[in-house]
């Protein structure tokens, strides 16, 4: 088992057809995901990826000719909340959006309406996730993965990937690993993917990666403490972020003295939760806590 | 991106919010002939972006023109938090009845913009949270049908406003939240609003911080940077699509990806060093943006050595590797590089980086700890 | 409340939907000369709110403005389902490639604005949903955040357009929404919708049905009204407040409430009578309004007997009764009244009723049995 | 037992300084309602209805205040709205609104709100619900009520008023009695009610009172051929209303030759739901039944 996408994802790229989607696309046929349908206005009746994904005009005429059950967006930020929105309205009940630098307003908009409609949206500006050996959607470099016990949430991209490499490095495989995006508004916090892998009977171990800003790692932190019962490894990037500056993600910003990754680490370890110093030791608080 | 007092003031009263119109200045004469247009007695305020401005000194009040110029000369020139002070805003002085705090957020845990309001103005509304959290009221906005009538009454009652306080009071909620979302706001305030003696309501102070993400769709907004405020290196940063921050380090960084940046640089204090910087190369960086980066990176002095880090995703490594080579060959100045380069094609860029003789490193342990060292080694030879 | 065609376009027209600009015209020499200012050919059509006009001969082609002039002159006077045409709309003669539907109406079934669309315009809509139900596109869009681009993309390509015309589409689509949504519509509909030869997408028709409760709050619409197509007796009760429909019966109906107005005509045609009328004097009806209802509802010279059903809640029974009472006095004509007040105050009421010496009936199966008994009566004695 | 409102409602009135809104809440008080609360914005701190009434400012104070659980709204439409939203803001549960003339637009946004929230709403343009010698809560006349085992629904004022004093008049007492509201767009429908009549154990029979205009009774019509088997009876009126014109009602419109009496009816039949001529028929329409 894993989480969110699987052997039976069958799975719409929006922008299939743009650089990005087109390059990443490949790189999750490659892996063996199961790329149903892909999108572009304008584009219907065409085929991608040499032939083997028939592109359409709307989401909604995919959906119904492939009955495809989830999407991933690569479309530009400024037509990416219409494209979240379309997604919802054929009613795929998964939607992983990649794009970075959608306006906070925007996506205001967006999570209230995909709430109502019940579609759970990953993203936006993350990697995607990864069932390892079954599907990847997004732009986590697949061979990083080894097919283990540990499921990974992440709010980064690039730092997911090192502590997956580090991992799979030490033997340690994942079940999912999923990056939920580091914008102030996503469509996921940890505390749904961490309910997920806490209720995944396959995943044994769970990894969370948090950044400063925001308090979603402390809350997440009372949710451990309340309900996860599998042993847990945790890493917050930032203590050397200066207050008050955007650290590239718009959602990293230490704001009036809240938000610090030292108020993170404090409330992780105060729900028992081992707090790692660098991507590296992760592996090894995992092993102490008697994962295999 | 956060605006000028000035420029916060100018987006809430094309919305209709009420306040006393004031005039910029530069100089001590300008001041003095604003404070005659206006007619004095006027309060002369130091326009910089940083806190705690009365406390600096950086506002004064003028009963006459000449006062005015007097107190421009003072503030003009006044370094506040590490920004000299340029541009001054000349207004009206308000007497003042009472105080109010009134912002608007984007409410992150709520989702959704938050009136924040206070009948303890004056003061940063963090102090009050901290001291009086009763006396804050948080009411977050429906977020698809925004602010109503029930939520600017709400607030009014709060704020204990009287009947004609509360008529008042409409427009300039309702002008507020007009502002913030019209601006693509993170954050818009008035603090304090006053009400005078004679019962009139009015923003004697605004700030608006702009969310960047929507900054492309707003060039009016854009063209109100204030770029003598800024680093240098942070705006030709900016103009390369680059995310960068100047710290006091002596260890230069460039990463890809937010996250494995702020990791880098934790990474670089655990070895024993001080980042220099924060950068975020971006997705898909070429090699023309990578030299950009060395370059900004460079400009600081202080920087006696670089480590690079970059884990292929939406990166390919190759590009970057290549990048880094020819971007050292163009530099004025090299310091020691660490390179590390994992991910979509790395072997590719490890072949490229040990043809120009870079020193590299597997683990990004590693790597920080070499950097430390090669700094130590350049900070000794220097 | 139905606008006419002109109006509708005009509406449109001011949100951005390309159409052909028309002149209206009221005599035959103005049609002749609106085709002069456009240039030949025209189209002259009939101005009236019912349908089939182009069946009943009120819509022609004009090659030359004395052809328009010899058409305008049969068009005006012509009754077209009750209806005499007054007005006329002269238009460009536009070549036709194809013909689209193109409507937002209020959906109350799925509580939604939603778009109806289809590629066999021309035709009613409601004959297309008989004839070919899968041409038919129903799309209702999201009730807080409105039409988006997606939903306009999915409405162009299920039309077929090519992607000249799905460019010139966003604007048509997204300005009879905000039309639409600017005049609190019931209906907005453009049908058809044409390509020209050209590849030009044009509205050649158009309709717009208002929502009568938000009339107050549209005084620029409400001055739309067309009252020269209305029944005088409809026009004097909206004026008063009264919800008044005339029909072709001969016994007036005067009641508290809609569905206990409509019920009360079901009783008298139950009863072997024809109802005159629906009439709903509203809540909280006062003598003078029950005046002028009689005086309504009198103004029809078929009415041989009126019902008079109250059943008290917000309207007390008292107020009624002496508003009967009152306004009968003043009437200029009488006839026979049956008169049922239950509820509120319905014993002071019954005193006042039975001082007046009208015909009083416990129950509304008893009143209407007598009210078809005294118009039959009235009837034998006129 | 009975729907909706009962001893154990908390009624707070808005807009009970106004002439309607205070002559309502004097009956509604003399049936025994507990009224807790009155809202007139800027009457904060009076007293409404001889004293009796604490008047507050907001609903959000007034729920604090006096834990109002219900809500009777007599504004006028151009603020209707606006009271609506404010109540379900407010944490209110359950929202009668008597006004009338409330533009339907604004209506569409209310009810998605409301029910996003999960508040329910009766109305607008209703008079309101008894349950009989319980609560009334609006403006239908208590005293044309016995309590007995029917239960009652309608889309009218009025005629909700008729249908009740015959079968008060003919013996047959009611559970509750709920008119739903005469606009296109209501908060609840007919179905909301009848399942939660269907429920109720005392309620051993219900009538249906319908109108000329929509589908809801059709829809009504299935729902009970498919859930509910007690016995029942009802009534469609406007069998004489003309087609294309609103009669009053601006939900009672004939459109397309759709949503006609005779239409309603034949489904209701077709369900085997007994339909009467005249409201009067009522009651030995549910005599027959078994209905005692």
């Amino acid at each position: 088992m894993s989480i969110l996408v699987n052997n039976a994802t069958r799975l719409l790229v929006q922008g299939i057809t743009g650089r990005e989607g087109e390059f990443h696309s490949r790189a999750m046929l490659e892996y063996g995901t199961p790329i149903v349908a892909g999108m572009t206005p304008g584009k219907g009746g065409q085929s991608a990826l040499d032939g083997r994904v028939p592109v359409y005009d709307t989401v909604a005429e995919a959906v119904e000719q492939t009955g495809a059950n989830a999407s991933c967006i690569f479309v530009p930020a400024p037509a990416a909340p219409d494209a979240m929105l379309e997604a919802a309205e054929a009613g795929i009940p998964l939607i992983f959006c990649i794009t970075e630098g959608i306006p906070a307003l925007d996506m205001l908009a967006v999570y209230h309406v995909l709430r109502a409609k019940g579609a759970r949206l990953i993203g936006p500006n993350c990697p995607g996730a990864t069932s390892v050996s079954e599907a990847k959607v997004g732009i986590i470099p697949g061979e990083i993965h080894r097919r283990g016990p540990v499921g990974l949430v992440s709010r980064s991209g690039t730092l997911t990937y090192e502590v997956v490499q580090a991992m799979t490095d030490a033997g340690l495989g994942q079940t999912t690993c999923v990056g939920i995006g580091g914008d102030p508004i996503v469509g996921s916090n940890f505390i749904d993917m961490l309910s997920m892998f806490n209720e995944d009977p396959e995943t044994e171990a769970i990894v969370m990666i948090g950044e400063i800003g925001g308090d979603e790692e402390e809350r997440a932190a009372a949710y451990c403490a309340r309900e996860v019962r599998k042993p847990m490894a945790a890493f917050v990037a930032g203590r050397t972020a200066p207050p008050g500056r955007r650290m590239g993600h718009a959602g990293a910003i230490i704001s009036g003295g809240a938000g610090t990754a030292e108020s993170k680490r404090l409330a992780l370890e105060a729900a028992g939760i081992r707090v790692a110093d660098s991507p590296s030791q992760i592996p090894g608080l995992l092993r102490a806590a008697g994962v295999r | 991106m956060k605006l000028q007092e000035y420029r916060s003031k100018e987006i809430l009263a094309r919305h209709g919010v009420a306040l006393l119109d004031g005039i910029v200045a530069s100089t001590p004469a300008e001041a003095r002939a604003a404070a005659e247009r206006i007619g004095s007695p006027v309060v002369v305020k130091a326009q910089v972006l940083v806190g705690g401005r009365g406390k600096a000194g950086g506002v004064k009040l003028a009963a006459t023109p000449a006062e005015a110029e007097a107190r421009a000369a003072e503030i003009i020139g006044l370094v506040i938090k590490g920004v000299t002070v340029r541009t001054l805003l000349v207004v009206p002085a308000a007497e003042i009845a009472k105080e109010y705090y009134l912002g608007l957020i984007l409410d992150r845990a709520a989702k959704a913009v938050t009136v924040i309001a206070s009948a303890d103005g004056g003061v940063e509304i963090e102090e009050t949270a901290k001291t009086n959290p009763g006396a804050i009221l948080r009411l977050p906005l429906h977020p698809l049908i925004g602010l109503r009538e029930h939520n600017v009454r709400r607030v009014a009652f709060f704020l204990g406003l009287d009947p004609e306080q509360r008529r008042a009071f409409g427009p300039i909620m309702r002008g507020l939240y007009a502002a913030f979302m019209a601006s693509d706001a993170d954050l818009a305030e008035i603090n304090p609003l006053v009400t005078t003696p004679g019962g009139e309501l009015l923003a004697l102070d605004a700030k608006i911080v702009l969310d960047d993400s929507a900054l492309p769709r707003h060039p009016e907004l854009e063209a109100m940077r204030d770029l003598a405020e800024e680093e240098p290196s942070e705006i030709a940063a900016r103009e390369a699509g680059i995310n960068f921050i100047k710290l006091d380090g002596n260890i230069g960084c460039m990463v890809n990806g937010a996250g494995l940046a702020m990791t880098t640089m934790d990474l670089v204090k655990l070895a024993g060093g001080e980042p220099a910087n924060f950068l975020d190369i971006g997705g898909g960086a070429k090699a023309d943006r990578v030299s950009t980066a060395f370059a900004i990176i460079l400009d600081d002095p202080r920087v006696q050595a670089i480590l690079v880090n970059i884990f292929g995703g939406i990166t390919r490594g190759d590009e970057v590797a290549r990048g880094i080579v020819e971007a050292r060959a163009s530099l004025q100045r090299t310091v020691p590089m660490v390179v590390r380069i994992v991910g979509t094609n790395s072997v590719e860029a490890a072949d490229i980086l040990r043809q120009a003789n870079l020193i590299t490193a597997d683990s990004l342990d590693d790597a920080a700890a070499k950097a430390v060292a090669a700094a130590l080694a350049e900070g000794g030879a220097a």
